[in-house]
């Protein structure tokens, strides 16, 4: 499986993410600028962390003009994995690929430390590896985390068992304590917490490995029925 | 030459931690009479071009860029032409 | 500002203007013997700063030059953006710690953020990519509301460039202290990496070559930021107010990757950051290093704001920016990579073969200095040196051991203080994960941070103990030295090499010279003893208000090499059944101790801790060495409040507990809280019990790790503290965020 | 009750990353004509009391917490007395 990760001005996760698949995943990966235009020789897209045009205005507000944002609606419309991890995140909510926004963490500080994430819902093509409810290791490393939505939307959310992860502890005063959302479709998923930096137990956790599988693996199975 | 006042503030029904945060230091300093604080961007564009595409991109570039609908309002004013 | 409206040069000498520049009488003097002329105006802000002791260490190179600056694996010291140590495999690690006291003390954001982004600079102009930072903080007591919006301010500038950067910040240290209450000191460390192959110097060689400027455009901010730097605070410095800068890590980012690019191009000649004194020093060290000379047209500078004159443009401090010098006709290139990443690339100059620094503007010659003369001719003092009489009367005092009657009570009033509480408050808004390589994050003794695609990783920490310093100076340069030694070792790591900021009072005056000598001659001792050369670092003096200067602080920035990752050590216990050791004996000594200063309201008095360095080094060898045989489960060293407080540490977050018995010839007091020198307290595995003893021969057997979360210290029989981990834990993790909070 | 409006502004020549930012974002999108753009910050605090004490409190809460002296400029507007 060949992964995309999308560099912008700023991006500073892009490493984390290059060599997680690299080099604990084991699959093929290239960066790629955020000016390309032709996404279609990939099979899932990642969009890293970081802090795009310095997350200046809003963050990710900038970066969802960027050029290779409509190849990334192309790629989710053909239902290709889609995963925006923290600044990625914010990017994917201000390009509508996601519904909700993020405010500011509830204590208005940025905010590096493990957390501890539950499995809401193990039936998407990015978590099918973990049990439900299952409680993971995962860390945090972000200013703008607080993940809100209207009523309505939330209720969306919950009804088509999009919301993905939750915090055990809801240290950012994120909506129901959200972590991580799908889209209806369930190919785009985004969340604040940084799978890529779990792969290694030398680091702390590789409970963040386990994301990356499960979309492999999924990828796997329709690649072989369709052969 | 125009300057472009755009105001975006946070949409009445979304929490505003960081204006809640100053009513609260607010409080502290003794300023009790201080009791509600709302914090929104102020920005200042200056453009050029004649009246009716100013207008028109005015409205646009808040949409795409300056402020993010789901959480945020904007207005603004085309104040005044200036000299170059 | 126009042309017209300067001061002529008579005028500038007449009204002696240059004072408000900085400049004595007799440099001014000097520049117009050099020149054989007045200076113009221009010409007078060049040697202004170029002389300022910010950039000339005019006052400090006496007390500079004793420090040990050699070594086998030393590849560059002293006198580049940052000093660089080979690591093996043809890698080499670069690092550099330098202060932003001043602008953090008038605008502690902006001023820590901007002292961010100088530093990592520094070493990627050097061609390393940065990997790490460290702070070390220090302010006055966290009891008004100025002193705690300063340190709440300062921790968020740091976060918010090395965030945004996206360099991971994985130490540091913070003290609190009332010598710090009106001035502050924000010293920041950057650590990079490098292959050798990629090592880049600041040298303008080759005549007609052109040189270039890249990066952010240049404004009237910061201008006369580096003789603000050496001057006193007072409350006039509110005024100097719009020298300050605003830093804008987005730019650096795009910056740094932009040079690591350009680094690898055969076009680059030289490269260096314009840092304090901006462009001045940029182009004038350039040439002068390289023996040339470099002529600029000061029309091609990018200018942010109109009408700027070429003073404002010399002396600018404005962030972001790099000076270049590149192969003759292959500006296009270099103008296409820079453009790549949205940035500008101007060319402004070119190399000459006449040793002048030539700027011209609008078609004239604005400025004609030679650049050795600016560079290298700064005068150098040789201060007046007077030991002050606080430090015989001190000397003279006998050591007493504070009263203390409940123990328990004690540890945790000891574990509330902000200097020994935990700091997570403020590491916890670092990202100090980014680039996953942080295998040791903030809360150990000493950072680690892994070399991908090898076995090694880096070990690195920053320390100064200036109570120590206050007392004696010598005594605590030695011990600032060999702390950041020990927390090193207790990572696992051979120390290799250090970078210092020498933060301390005004110069001229002869007891402030006296602990700046005295301190460095420690310093150097113990580099000497600890094979740990220094290779580079910074001087901050002035660092007064209204006459009084803070306690002498060297920082001290370490680094050590791990040569295979198992070795990795942290200090905490690992599981319970671990044997408890604690290497070194324990005096009765409380001169500049956490419990005196509890004690005495914040006073300190009478005799620095001892230390033989000799014994230092042994038993440091002795440790790694058990390290590296894999016979040590965690280490710690004993620093401020003494042994209790080391031991609950080590019980911190690991759900375990201690028993142990200490010495019975030794007085409770100190042998719970004196602050001796060159002790650790390890754990070690029942299995290897053996192998420890046989390598770490002096070290005694205590106690043992338990599975009960409690702390239990006897002595003959007697329980002297019994406390559950959860409340000392509790006191040690609440402290600051309480302290924030309370209203004043 | 007044509404009072607080306009925070970065100094002249203080540089502003974040203006510059949005500038460039704007250029690349095609909007050439929009040639500079400064962010502030735009608040609005609801305060309980007379018009006098008002006035005299929005300066002392712009000088010591809302804006910062050294870098930025305020300017207010007392704007109406809202009925509770
Ligand atoms: N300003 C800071 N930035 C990052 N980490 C810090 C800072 N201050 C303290 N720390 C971290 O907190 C831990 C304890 O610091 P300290 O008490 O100074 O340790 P030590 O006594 O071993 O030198 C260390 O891991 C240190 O790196
Ligand atoms: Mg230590």
């Amino acid at each position: 499986m060949k992964f995309a990760v999308i560099v912008f001005p700023g991006s500073n996760c892009d490493v984390d993410m290059f060599h997680a698949v690299k080099d604990e995943l084991g699959e093929e990966v290239e960066y790629v600028w955020h000016d390309a235009d032709d996404l279609s020789q990939f099979d899932g897209i990642l969009l890293p962390g970081g802090f795009s045009y310095g997350d200046y205005l809003r963050s990710g507000a900038i970066a969802h003009l960027s050029k290779v944002m409509s190849e990334v609606k192309k790629a989710a419309e053909a239902g290709k994995p889609i995963l925006g991890v923290c600044n990625g995140f914010q990017i994917l909510l201000e390009s509508g690929l996601l519904p909700g926004a993020m405010l500011r963490n509830k204590d208005l500080k940025f905010v590096c430390r493990p957390t501890k994430l539950r499995v809401e819902n193990n039936e998407t093509m990015f978590s099918s590896a973990y049990n439900k409810g299952e409680e993971i290791t995962i860390p945090v490393a972000h200013g703008e985390g607080n993940y809100y939505c209207d009523e309505a939307t939330l209720k969306q959310l919950q009804d088509n068992q999009q919301i993905v992860f939750t915090y055990a502890d809801n240290f950012n005063g994120s909506l129901q304590s959200i972590a991580g959302i799908v889209n209806e479709k369930g190919n785009v998923l985004g969340m604040m917490p940084h799978p890529e930096r779990a792969v290694d137990e030398l680091l702390g956790s590789a409970d963040g490995l386990k994301l990356f599988q499960s979309i492999v693996k999924q990828w796997r199975e329709s690649h072989v029925v369709n052969a | 030459m125009y300057k472009v006042k755009v105001f975006v503030t946070l949409r009445e029904s979304v929490l505003d931690p960081q204006g809640k945060a100053v009513q609260q230091s607010l409080t502290n300093l003794g300023y009790e009479g201080v009791q509600d604080v709302r914090i929104g961007k102020y920005m200042e564009l200056t453009i050029d071009g004649n009246t009716q595409d100013v207008e028109k991109t005015v409205k646009e570039v808040c949409e795409k860029l300056l402020s993010n609908p789901v959480i945020e309002d904007y207005r603004y004013e085309i104040e005044e032409s200036v000299q170059q | 500002m126009s042309l017209m409206l300067e001061p002529s040069p008579s005028q500038i000498k007449e009204q002696k203007i240059y004072h408000e520049m900085g400049m004595t009488d007799e440099e001014f003097a000097k520049a117009e013997q050099i020149l054989g002329r007045t200076p113009n105006y221009t010409e007078t802000g060049l040697f202004s700063v170029m002389w300022s002791e910010h950039c000339s260490y005019k006052n400090s190179k006496p007390v500079l030059r004793k420090f040990p600056v050699t070594g086998e694996r030393v590849l560059q010291g002293p006198g580049e953006g940052a000093g660089i140590v080979d690591i093996g495999d043809e890698q080499a690690v670069v690092f550099k710690i330098e202060s932003h006291n001043h602008p953090s003390a008038i605008e502690p954001y902006q001023g820590a953020a901007t002292g961010v982004g100088g530093i990592i600079r520094d070493v990627f102009s050097m061609g390393a990519r940065p990997v790490a930072m460290l702070n070390s903080l220090r302010f006055g007591e966290l009891e008004s509301s100025r002193v705690k919006y300063l340190f709440e301010e300062v921790v968020a500038g740091i976060a918010g460039y090395g965030n945004c950067i996206g360099i991971p910040t994985v130490g540091g240290e913070v003290q609190f202290d009332h010598t710090y209450e009106g001035n502050p000191l924000v010293n920041a460390m950057c650590v990079g990496l490098i292959d050798h192959k990629d090592i880049q110097k600041g040298q303008a060689k080759g005549v007609g070559n052109t040189v270039m400027y890249v990066g952010a455009k240049t404004g009237r901010d910061g201008i006369h930021g580096a003789t603000f730097a050496s001057e006193e605070l007072s409350e006039q410095s509110e005024d100097k107010r719009p020298a300050v800068q605003v830093g804008d890590p987005f730019m650096e980012k795009l910056l740094l990757e932009a040079c690591l690019e350009l680094v690898k191009s055969d076009a680059l000649v030289g490269i260096q950051d314009m840092g304090a004194a901006g462009l001045t020093s940029s182009s004038a060290e350039m040439a002068s290093k390289a023996g040339s000379g470099i002529e600029m047209n000061l029309d091609f500078v990018p200018q942010r704001e109109t009408g700027m004159t070429p003073y404002e443009m010399m002396l600018s401090e404005s962030q972001e920016r790099m000076l270049i010098v590149i192969k003759k006709g292959r500006e296009k290139e270099i103008e296409e990579l820079f453009a790549k990443y949205g940035l500008e690339a101007a060319t402004v100059g070119r190399v000459t073969d006449d040793g002048m620094l030539r700027l011209l503007h609008k078609g004239e010659v604005v400025a004609e200095v030679p650049a050795d003369a600016l560079a290298e001719d700064a005068p150098v003092y040789y201060k007046p040196s007077a030991e002050p009489a606080y430090y015989g009367e001190y000397q003279a005092m006998e050591q007493k051991t504070p009263q203390v009657e409940d123990f328990k009570q004690t540890l945790i009033q000891l574990l509330s203080q902000p200097t020994i509480a935990s700091k997570e408050w403020v590491y916890g808004q670092y990202d100090y994960q980014v680039r996953t390589n942080t295998v040791v994050a903030p809360g150990s003794d000493a950072a680690v941070i892994r070399v991908r695609g090898t076995k090694k990783a880096l070990a690195m920490t920053t320390d100064c103990n200036s109570r120590y310093l206050y007392l004696d100076p010598e005594i605590g340069g030695k011990i600032a030295v060999a702390e950041a030694a020990r927390n090193i070792i207790c990572s696992g790591g051979e120390p290799l090499a250090i970078t210092d900021c020498l933060n301390f009072g005004n110069p001229e005056k002869p007891e402030i010279f006296w602990q700046l000598e005295k301190a460095t001659d420690g310093m150097s001792e113990a580099c000497r003893v600890l094979s740990t050369p220094v290779i580079g670092g910074n001087v901050s003096l002035y660092n007064e208000t209204n006459g009084t200067a803070v306690y002498p602080t060297p920082v001290v920035g370490m680094v050590g090499l791990i040569k295979d990752l198992s070795h990795i050590t942290t200090q905490s216990f690992k599981q319970a059944g671990d044997l408890i050791y604690v290497i070194g004996e324990t005096k009765a000594e409380f001169g500049g101790s956490e419990l005196q200063k509890l004690h005495h309201n914040g006073e300190i008095f009478g005799k620095a801790p001892a230390i033989d360095l000799t014994v230092e080094e042994a038993r440091q060898a002795a440790l790694l060495k058990a390290i590296q045989a894999g016979a040590v489960q965690s280490a710690h060293d004993v620093a401020e409040g003494g042994f209790a407080v080391a031991l609950a540490e080590k019980a911190f977050g690991t759900g375990l507990g201690a028993s142990v018995a200490v010495e019975a010839n030794i007085e409770r007091t100190a042998a719970l809280f004196s602050e001796t020198q060159s002790r650790f307290i390890v754990t070690v595995s029942k299995e290897n019990q053996e192998a420890f003893e046989a390598i770490v021969t002096e070290a005694k057997l205590i106690g043992e790790v338990t599975a009960e979360a409690d702390l239990v210290i006897e002595q003959q029989g007697e329980k002297v503290i019994k406390a559950e981990i959860h409340e000392l834990e509790g006191a040690w993790k609440g402290a600051i965020p309480c302290l924030l909070k309370s209203e004043d």
